[in-house]
């Protein structure tokens, strides 16, 4: 029913935690004051980006949204820089001048969350050309939600990557919400992989909450986009569990609705299936251990991190060369 | 007088010409149940009903378009495209479609409708969710622009914007959205392109808008303890341009001060220097100053958004270089 | 097979001949001097415009395209303002402003042609959403082509339109060509049509060479919006006899396959039905005779029509008072 | 020495780039088998193949998009956006990502792809075919901006355009492609920020360029036999501008005038006459004038675009008042 050992099974479920908890961390750390800008959690999510991720390997590229902390954090990225950057701090990820929205990762290539809804989706299209362009085996893959499935960008880029059958995995993580708009308020389908058909794409669904499942058919999608045999769209239905952003209360969504979806909670589900594997408990409380470290040594580094100077506003409107990213 | 917000300044306009005017309804995403991202259209929703006030999918073209295209048969649509970096997914509709329709068809159609571009950074809102783009629609023939500074000049533009037979283009401060004026109960339409001197005084005439306004208007209460005296004049809407009001001014001071929020390069202040160096040459006893945003995106980080932003602290300083340049 | 009755066949055999004659005038007119802009033939098409709008009323609103002259014909536009707007007169539907490109007749409901591909689309949701707002019964028809269907204005204009249930047909004529690409190297689907189901909404395809087919599916789509029941997306399958625009020799076709549709000219498929239900020869010349006739009419009065003076290049540019499009 | 075309000038540009780097290749729509619909791109694809020169839908967002996501690994594209005026479809892709990406990210990533923009009118092109928008994209901090006139410039700026590491967007003014001029077979890249006195004066600096530029000359042709000597100053490119140019020729001759043929509100002249007036005031010895476009959409006639656009005659009456007046 997976393929994955049982390592990589608590390797993934330490990822989820990591995310979950750097979120949570994030909104405290938010309310002490320490980050000045605004915060969508992917709390509730972690399933889709774990699974995803876990299914792409070095020389691969991502492009994300504006709620990308735990993209970001599932590819591997260093979450004591993340920390720096929304502390608006000189060794964050864009040194202080990003922040949430823009928060990329060169060396993983990690192009970026993206403050517009969509617009991720065009320049993952692009990458994937510069991949095939250039022989790689790489693979681009775009995270976007129900609600940016709205956008031309979405419909102009999966028809252009189709047609050119770019190495590209459209992954849409349906939440049910676009900000405060329930789905069947914003678009009168309920899956959105049935757009793949427009595009003579496969399009695939996935228990978004179910991290193993999304891992199956992210490997599916990423191994026939390297195949060279084209792009597919991946939706994974989940939920977030806390408001749109951090102070949302979220009066818009019926309690049931949460609980129920609280219940089907991706980590406890992980979870669970250890437990059932026979993974012990103290197995997992050491991963919350080594989670909580890593999270108190990222936030005491954002701290110590030096505050951008006021003129370093001026740098960096223009390059000096550029030989392009370079993927570690 | 009682005292309400910029924000219930431009609901009560909405609400007062719904109720003038069922012609009038709102487009926008988040609008209705939510009240808007940034709370303007609270309880709107719940006392036009679903009819009036109609929340939209995340398609800035289309929605933007909706509103034109209602427009063109008569309907006097306002559009909110959130923050005003979105409406970069409408511009053909804006500018192609609705600032032209009068123009290209001879006179025979108009697209009367209003559309809320909400403008300016708001502390640490970056790159993408901070831009001042009133200059792009200066200089598109066929709109109107608007950028009210104060809650009554809000309720007043925004009640002529939407009586107004063309497309008007209203620009709103996220900062502004809070600070609160004497409004009074009844507001009449405040006709466009006439400007107003906020302060007297006799050394120079600065001219700014929006919430760079308040900072030139503090400025000057700076520079009243050392002397110079500065005259501060708001041209409320920026197409029309009120060039009478400007001259008169420049009468009374023969120096030119600019204050704006969006970058120096090709922004509005360059056509009011224009201007002024033109037509208004014979009143001008010294080089006109501009102070306004520097020539870069908006960073993340405040010390870095502070310098970006032309405060009360630029804002004097160069008024006081201007006076020592003139004595010298 | 068909509804309609015998005066009515050859009245659409005398529209589409219409068209034709107008269309191969126009290019002669152009030739010798008389029209300075360019022109975008609808010639091979002309089943398609007059199928449509034989099952429009009175009330009912088009959008059209840059290929726009048969739509405004077949809808009943006076081809002397027709002429007379090409030639760049005073008479000219737009007073010599718009051209080919941006033709109106308000009266009849036609927004216009447009110069951006795609443009139309979500003008004519936004014309279905204030008809569906004022409780009138008429629907809005969108002409577009294969090529425009890659436009992200398509795909927010379907969703908008089907989630709210607008009276809207979409009427794609998918002519096989996007300028001078070919479909399958613009996208990589045959039929237009099934992106209807990315909507949740009914795609049908007609043999758009066939007036009657086209009529029949149209009066369905028509008959539908006008219940509320919402939009149609309506593929026409066609092919331009001539160049993308008058000048193009289209040496990008096969000879083959033009001379392929050619042979399916829906003007001799309809004149050959006609014959076949025992209308004469003569009969069929009388109408080409009174084509000829009106295009006679139509030039000499366009010749006739005074150029504009320069100065009124700055009239239009703003709008008096507006009530909206009166509809005849 | 040979005299080529600016077309040429601007084709072997590119191919002369894509012989000396393979990350060199051109995006657009029709630029490929067909050459271009203004036949820039003649005989590329033929000579390169299908993998440097790429046909794409029409999807102006996905296409710049799909230009501005491979450059960020490193491609180096060409994108063609044909008419300008279709810009407006691809404002987030090229102000929002492009422009930004190197600042949101402190400077880790950049966007180096050239944008070709398809600029003015060409006799009776109407209202969304004829926009000179440079203004737009000299106000969006991130983009370099040149505007060449002639064919040495525009072979020359496209080569150093296609090495910046930045993204730069390339005004083409579609009456100058078959303009011909002397260009030598060996062309360095000329770096930007260059301006050059075109013609030698001493009574008037007047700035212009692309086809105005020309209309300038004119001016200053007739204006000799009338004693006025006009001294013609191109600053090619407009960001970076050339101040230290501006400055040197207004200490000849103390004049400014500023022609060029997007409309005069809000337009790259503004910008000019405001660096003019604040930063060189010592030099001016009369009021600043600019010839520029009407505040108007472009109209179809050719009367009345005739009136709009700034021509010799109207040059030359402005410089004549200049020097009435300071001689007054
Ligand atoms: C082009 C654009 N329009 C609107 C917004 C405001 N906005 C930010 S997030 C969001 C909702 C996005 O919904 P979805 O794509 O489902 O992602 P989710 O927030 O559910 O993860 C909106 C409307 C934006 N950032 N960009
Ligand atoms: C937004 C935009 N992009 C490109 C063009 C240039 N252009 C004019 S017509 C055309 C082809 C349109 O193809 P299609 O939609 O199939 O209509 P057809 O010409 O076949 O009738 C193109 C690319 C345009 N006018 N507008
Ligand atoms: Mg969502
Ligand atoms: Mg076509």
């Amino acid at each position: 029913m997976t393929d994955l050992p049982r390592e990589r099974l608590t390797e993934l479920y330490h990822d989820m935690l990591l995310i979950r908890r750097f979120e949570e961390r994030a909104a405290e750390l938010r309310q002490a004051g320490y980050i000045p800008g605004f915060l969508h959690p992917y709390i509730g999510q972690e399933a889709v980006a774990v699974g995803v991720c876990a299914a792409l390997g070095a020389g691969d590229v991502l492009t994300s949204t504006h709620r990308g902390h735990g993209h970001m954090l599932a590819r591997g990225a260093d979450p004591r820089r993340m920390y720096a950057e929304l502390y608006a701090r000189r060794d964050g990820y864009n040194r202080a001048k990003g922040g949430s929205l823009h928060m990329i990762d060169t060396e993983l290539g990690f192009l970026g969350a993206n403050g517009i809804v969509g617009g991720g989706i065009p320049l993952a299209v692009g990458a994937a050309l510069q991949l095939q362009r250039t022989g790689s085996s790489g693979v681009a893959v775009s995270f976007f939600g129900d609600g940016a499935s709205n956008e031309g960008a979405f419909h102009e880029s999966l028809n252009l990557a189709s047609l050119w059958k770019l190495p590209v995995v459209f992954v849409c993580e349906n939440n049910l919400y676009g900000e405060f708009t329930r789905q069947d308020l914003h678009q009168p389908i309920r899956d959105v992989a049935i757009r793949a058909s427009s595009y003579a794409m496969p399009g695939v669904i996935a228990d978004g909450n179910d991290v193993l499942a999304v891992h199956r058919l992210a490997q599916e999608a990423v191994a026939r986009a390297r195949a060279g045999e084209g792009p597919t769209l991946l939706e994974a239905k989940t939920y977030r569990h806390r408001g749109h952003y951090e102070g949302d209360m979220g009066r818009y969504r019926p309690p049931e609705e949460v609980a129920e979806w609280l219940a089907r909670d991706p980590i406890l589900v992980l979870g669970s299936r250890l437990v059932g594997d026979g993974v012990g408990q103290d197995e997992l409380d050491a991963i919350a251990e080594r989670v909580e470290q890593t999270l108190d040594e990222a936030a005491a580094f954002a701290e110590a991190s030096p505050h951008p100077e006021p003129e370093e506003a001026l740098e960096d409107v223009y390059s000096e060369t550029y030989e392009g990213m370079a993927l570690r | 007088m009682r005292t309400i917000s910029y924000a219930a300044a431009i609901r009560e306009a909405l609400a007062e010409e719904m109720e003038r005017d069922e012609l009038v309804f709102l487009l926008g995403e988040d609008i209705g149940q939510a009240g808007g991202v940034f709370g303007v259209t609270q309880g709107l929703y719940e006392r036009f009903g679903p009819t009036r006030v109609l929340d939209t999918p995340i398609s800035e073209e289309a929605l933007v378009g909706a509103g034109v295209g209602a427009s063109l048969l008569g309907g006097r649509p306002v559009v909110e495209v959130m923050f005003s970096d979105f409406a970069t997914l409408a511009m053909d509709m804006i500018v192609n479609q609705a600032a032209k329709t009068h123009y290209m068809t001879g006179g025979r159609l108009s697209a009367p409708l209003t559309i809320r571009l909400v403008t300016g950074t708001a502390g640490a809102t970056s790159a993408q969710h901070s831009q001042s783009l009133e200059a792009w629609f200066v200089h598109t023939p066929g709109l109107k622009c608007v950028a009210p500074a104060t809650p009554l000049d809000a309720k007043a533009l925004m009640k002529a914007a939407i009586r107004d037979p063309d497309p008007v283009c209203f620009f709103e401060h996220k900062l502004l959205y809070n600070t609160k004026a004497a409004v009074p109960e009844v507001v009449e339409p405040l006709p466009f392109g006439q400007g107003c001197v906020v302060r007297e005084g006799t050394d120079i005439t600065a001219v700014s808008y929006l919430n760079t306004l308040h900072e030139t208007l503090a400025a000057a209460d700076e520079l009243e303890q050392e002397g110079i005296s500065l005259e501060v004049f708001d041209p409320r809407s920026l197409v029309p341009f009120d060039r009478a009001g400007l001259r008169a001014s420049l009468e009374r001071t023969g120096r030119l001060l600019i204050a704006h929020e969006a970058p120096q390069r090709g922004g509005f202040g360059a056509e009011i220097a224009a201007i002024a160096a033109s037509e208004m040459w014979e009143l001008l006893r010294g080089p006109i100053v501009r102070v306004c945003g520097t020539n870069t995106p908006m960073p993340y980080a405040p010390e870095l958004e502070g310098f970006v932003i032309p405060d009360r602290a630029r804002i004097a300083a160069a008024a006081r270089s201007m006076i020592t340049a003139g004595v010298a």
